[in-house]
């Protein structure tokens, strides 16, 4: 029988299912503890598993990151909390210059089973510094898996999949979706196949293909349906794994469209986007019947609440990039 | 002139002294040490308590920032009721914390600067800014609206400590073209924990710069205690560190905060390099109107802070004295009424956002890239029809 | 008459001519005095300008950085010196979250007129962290203005316009290129035009375009110089200036020849190089005959002294890319 | 199990403590100070110092302690001779610390754990890594070239002060299992600027872990003296802002090495938690080869120092002890001598490199973008022909 579950709460089940499954696994970070994280993503876990398993440290993130490495070398598995986006750049040393270079500095003597969780992007009127979409950051830098859920069941399977990787993963929350809810059949997904490097097929189309992930999924989604509306048949390719990077699924689609957009909300300078446009037109180049476009957040600083709306990739948006894919000769 | 870094022992280190150095040796660190006790001037029941280093200041100006507390508080209250009728999104209030917010702004000179955070926001306006600029960030119009140079008022900082760096370089600059400012920055005791609190002190240290670190000890960094921020006798011995002096201060006694943040401006002003003083509060409300306290703490903790109120006892204090009577408590509750409608009038008013605002600061020339970004929005903007797609996500 | 000069020298001319002219220009850094820093870029200034104004500071790139903010905000331009690539890492939260948003946040009332100067990539042997590309993401963050200069002249006419432009500058100093000579015109040099925003052709041609900046550029036009010998004509455009990026010289070359090859040296993965790609494809769809490629770096972790000539964009691999644009009809 | 935290006064924070409690807070306060000169228990010229609180460890120890450090002597001499011969890139010499690099590794049990850094190598070796293993490094090979479990010794760190957070994480995994496992972290005076040192400092006294810290203040980062890193007393005086102890100890003096870190080291094994420990020395040569110390120190200063290294009093010590004669030092000179002919044949051999080994370790399980670029190469390399285009750039 299925349940119905948030988002956070299915991270949070995945926790604790993961904290039961193996004694090594310790959660830390700023406000995980007696608070359960200022999202609830940890909450009661100090409670069940005691303080050694989840717990504050003080308010130092590198201090946070640097301690997670020296955990993973010697036999636990970190979990470690960011609490939002921005609040994870003090750790950038330790994350790009440690956790990302360990395993291959010393030949994979050293391995770093580590998770980094990011509350990560917009569109919930964060203030400043609440709202940064960084993961272009993490997916430049050699070593690190990253990886975003944009659904409840991949918010449970691909996080207890992330704390058993051998390997660190920064692992992208969308914080919007942290009130979404979904009916889940908890049993199957305990047994549900890996996801890492796995894009799936959202919703299928021939038309053109939306390549997307995390918190812009839905609004490809809802552009699919608007589109549909209008006769025109798109199919979403939700790209789950960003690093390692599904090329087969995501050219296939593109293949057989013939034309794509590519939706992220970070700002689309040197970002994932253009990573996805650059590997879709090498590998594709011959399927495509106009350019990839993208639609991105603009090149600005993440903007005050009362003006977000203006930056996050809509619906709207997408439709118009949709439009200018030279369709004339259809 | 020439980078004059240090203090009065620096060198020492390159050899063993001798031992007639070693009396010297311990009268350096007793000058680092903060005193065993927070400096209390008026204790919670209103009653003057003799220091021997500081003075209680006289009534006149004890009464003017007594004036300033009650607005503060009047503030504070008026920001939480706007936040509950939804017209700011957050608030992070200093109730329980006045004293250190207008003591933080009283001490500084017109020429001088403040570095505040989010929490800082009764200090911002005790410094003379605007109070409907100051909230266009918690409103979520702009991350800041208020023009820096205006008052010397930094943004409100929201990464932690990051600020107190800018304070040390403003302070350097100043330092460097010979000018006498003075550079209060502020932070919590989660803050301490950070790197950048450690660079900062250490720079404004070696650099021997007027920087005057007020750290607002609220017990609290959201819901972790101080315990897991800190195991040293006190965040003021963080001082010894960096060979500059720590004190410790009752942060809810606005005489004391005066007397102890005015020596360390006025020792800064006269050359006698940065500080550190901690000040001993409590953060009366949750961190934020988003937070909820009762998950990590009792309200019997709580509750053995009211009696510590920083309004209740200067109140009694100046009472007793004869300073404040009903007429002087109306006049200062007439003037805390009038800057709480301005306050609600502001909020209430509608503002109007501008999208191409956007684009228009994020360099001083806009690039080609972002001019293109901004005509594609005009363009989706000016569209007549809501759109042929329908109404969006 | 002209000079010869290293492009370190024309950076330390750059440097004392700047804070000559304009006594607001602070340097400060490790090692910056009087070692005159490990690359000797800013040999002798302390002892022509004094103490005040070229200093070491203590060892703390955070602290650099955030007292050049403050410094900036009260009314000096400081110039600041991260040792290596690698080390300017602990100082990237002042960068993403005060540097490059200061302005924005305060409406313009706040500038903040500095220039962080990062000796950065490799082909010098240098042990691990002393040859990272960084520039993707300075590049991926909005606010920061990004350049490169890759041949002497550049070096001295771009950094004294970084020190004078009224915005954050992130200047990067291809280290391989420090100890490579050049005769110039100085006087000529001073009153030259600007070169943010604006790219320039290196080498024209017919065939297809070799689009790179920073160490890269000598490496494109070696392969150009060895294609012509083979018949091939290649375009070389220098972008020099990332961020603004000079799309119109960029998209008129590749329009001209049909085909284009991006090359760098940081990992290509969300890279400047992806972003070029994407731009380019963008813009000049229906003048490509073949996909646009791109030769770079691994995503791998910068190799060990030994290794690092596999990792390298090399002449042998860059004509592999342009044998690879699909001549059959030419 | 609980985590948990703090110090004998922790908690004491919350509330002003009565005046009982005075003389206690300043007995902690005199706790966590350094002795106010470094200790030194054999003083320059091979004299033995009475200590009340250190007492000299017993000659058998001194005397193997004596071994590795003529031993740790000869391989800074030797690793020079091997970089002017082109065998190796660079070289940051420990010469005039090698007893700060003897005393780090004999203090700890087999089961601790060691972080160096890149001027560690003889400490690493004193460790029982293998020498060649060691230099792979340094020769450019990879980035690290031994199995950090084999000898629990850490990769040797180049950005400063990040490896002793790493040092702080395996301590806490250690004491979170119940063992028993002490960590020493070490680094330079020029790290403890750098935000890493105090959040690692900071996070390990609050965890209550056993870490001990050891800073050899050699007087200079690279060109930068101490002076413009701390005007402190001490560095070691860092360690009161953490409620931690600090000591000073005079960094050419084994014994007293010994003495000070076996203490901190026993103390952090029985539960004592975290000390900072100084160490006073010098670094003879430059930075590196590739530095030129005299832009920036006199020769003068550096003689100095000559009469104070710590080969030749230990030397004069247990030659004076009749612990050392020379037969001893004959038996010792030639063990240094095979470890310098070993360390010679094995940099003088040719190494070869593998570039698929580039793809081989970034991830558990190559990705299929990896297996593409390797792939790549592999054909680039296979090509019989030197190229059809020529050399290359
Ligand atoms: C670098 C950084 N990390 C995390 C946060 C999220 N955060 C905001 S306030 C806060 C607690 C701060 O506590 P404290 O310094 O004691 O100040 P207080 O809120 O009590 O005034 C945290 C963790 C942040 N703003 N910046
Ligand atoms: C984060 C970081 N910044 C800068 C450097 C460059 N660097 C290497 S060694 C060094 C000086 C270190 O001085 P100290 O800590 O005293 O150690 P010592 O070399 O004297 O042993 C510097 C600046 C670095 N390795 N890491
Ligand atoms: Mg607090
Ligand atoms: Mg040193």
């Amino acid at each position: 029988m299925g349940t119905t579950l948030t988002f956070a709460k299915a991270l949070n089940t995945a926790l604790a299912d993961e904290m039961e499954a193996d004694p090594t696994v310790v959660v830390f970070g700023e406000d995980v503890g007696a608070l359960g994280g200022v999202f609830r993503i940890t909450d009661g876990l100090t409670a069940r598993f005691g303080e050694e398993r989840c717990f504050d440290t003080p308010l130092a993130e590198s201090g946070i990151m640097g301690m997670a490495v020296g955990m993973a070398m010697n036999g636990l598995r970190p979990v470690v909390e960011m609490q939002f986006d921005a609040f994870a750049y003090p750790a950038f040393e330790q994350v790009v210059s440690h956790v990302a270079k360990m395993p291959n500095r010393t030949r994979g003597k050293v391995k770093l089973p580590l998770v980094i969780r990011i509350p990560y992007a917009g569109g919930i009127g964060g203030v400043e510094h609440h709202c940064d979409s960084s993961e272009s950051y993490y997916a430049h830098t050699p070593g690190l898996t990253v990886v975003s859920p944009a659904t409840v069941p991949d918010a449970y399977t691909m996080l207890r999949e992330a704390i058993r990787h051998p390997d660190p993963v920064v692992f992208l929350e969308p914080k919007k979706l942290y009130w979404s809810k979904e009916d889940l059949e908890l049993e199957a997904l305990r047994s549900s196949a890996g996801s890492f490097g796995r894009a799936v097929v959202a919703r299928e189309g021939t038309d053109a293909t939306l390549i997307t992930y995390g918190p812009s999924v839905s609004t490809a989604l809802n552009a699919a349906a608007a589109a549909a509306e209008e006769g025109r048949s798109l199919e979403v390719v939700d790209v789950r794994s960003i690093v390692p990077f599904d090329d087969e699924t995501v050219s296939a689609s593109v293949r057989k469209t013939g034309r794509a957009v590519v939706i992220a909300e970070a700002p689309g300078f040197a970002s994932v986007a253009s990573e996805i446009v650059a590997r879709v037109q090498e590998r594709c180049f011959h399927s495509l019947a106009a350019p990839v476009l993208r639609v991105t957040g603009f090149d600005i600083p993440y903007p005050a609440p009362k003006l977000e709306h203006f930056y996050l990739p809509s619906v709207d948006r997408i439709l118009d990039a949709v439009d200018e894919l030279q369709w004339e000769d259809a | 002139m020439t980078i004059s870094t240090g203090s009065p022992w620096h060198g020492s280190m390159q050899e063993p002294a001798g031992g007639a150095d070693l009396d010297a040796r311990r009268a350096v660190e007793a000058y680092m040490l903060p005193s065993a006790e927070p400096v209390r001037l008026v204790d919670p029941e209103g009653r003057h308590v003799h220091n021997d280093t500081y003075p209680l200041p006289d009534g006149g100006a004890l009464l003017s920032a007594y004036r300033e507390l009650v607005v503060g508080r009047r503030v504070n209250d008026q920001a939480n009721a706007l936040v509950r009728q939804g017209r700011m999104a957050v608030y992070p209030s200093s109730h329980g914390q006045e004293a250190c917010q207008v003591a933080a702004a009283l001490c500084l000179g017109a020429g001088d600067w403040l570095f505040p955070t989010y929490r800082d926001t009764v200090a911002v306006l005790a410094r003379g800014v605007d109070p409907i600029q100051a909230l266009t960030l918690l409103r979520g119009d702009w991350h800041s609206g208020y023009d820096p140079y205006e008052h010397n008022v930094s943004i409100q900082a929201t990464p932690l400590a990051t600020q107190l760096l800018h304070a040390v370089g403003v302070a350097h600059a100043a330092k460097l073209r010979g000018e006498n400012t003075v550079v209060l920055a502020m932070c919590g005791d989660g803050a301490t924990s950070e790197g950048d609190f450690h660079e900062a002190l250490n720079f404004a240290a070696v650099f021997h710069l007027p920087v005057v670190f007020f750290v607002q000890n609220n017990q609290y960094a959201i819901s972790v205690p101080l315990s897991r921020q800190s195991v040293a006798p006190s965040l003021a011995h963080k001082a010894v560190g960096y060979g500059m002096p720590g004190e410790r201060v009752d942060g809810n006694d606005l005489a004391a905060l005066l007397a102890v943040l005015g020596k360390a401006v006025d020792r800064a002003r006269d050359g006698g390099g940065p500080a550190l003083v901690e000040a001993h509060t409590y953060r009366m409300q949750s961190h934020t109107n988003a937070d909820d306290a009762t998950r990590y703490r009792t309200d019997d903790e709580v509750a053995q802070w009211v009696p510590r109120d920083p309004l209740q006892r200067m109140r009694t204090y100046l009472s007793e004295l004869k300073l404040l009577d009903g007429a002087v408590e109306e006049d200062i509750a007439g003037e805390a009424e009038r800057v709480a409608t301005a306050l609600r009038d502001g909020l209430n008013a509608e503002t109007q956002v501008d999208p191409e605002d956007l684009f228009r600061h994020v360099f001083s020339e806009q690039t080609s890239q972002l001019r293109e970004q901004a005509a594609k929005l005009r363009e989706e903007l000016s569209r007549e029809e809501p759109s042929a797609h329908g109404s969006g996500a």
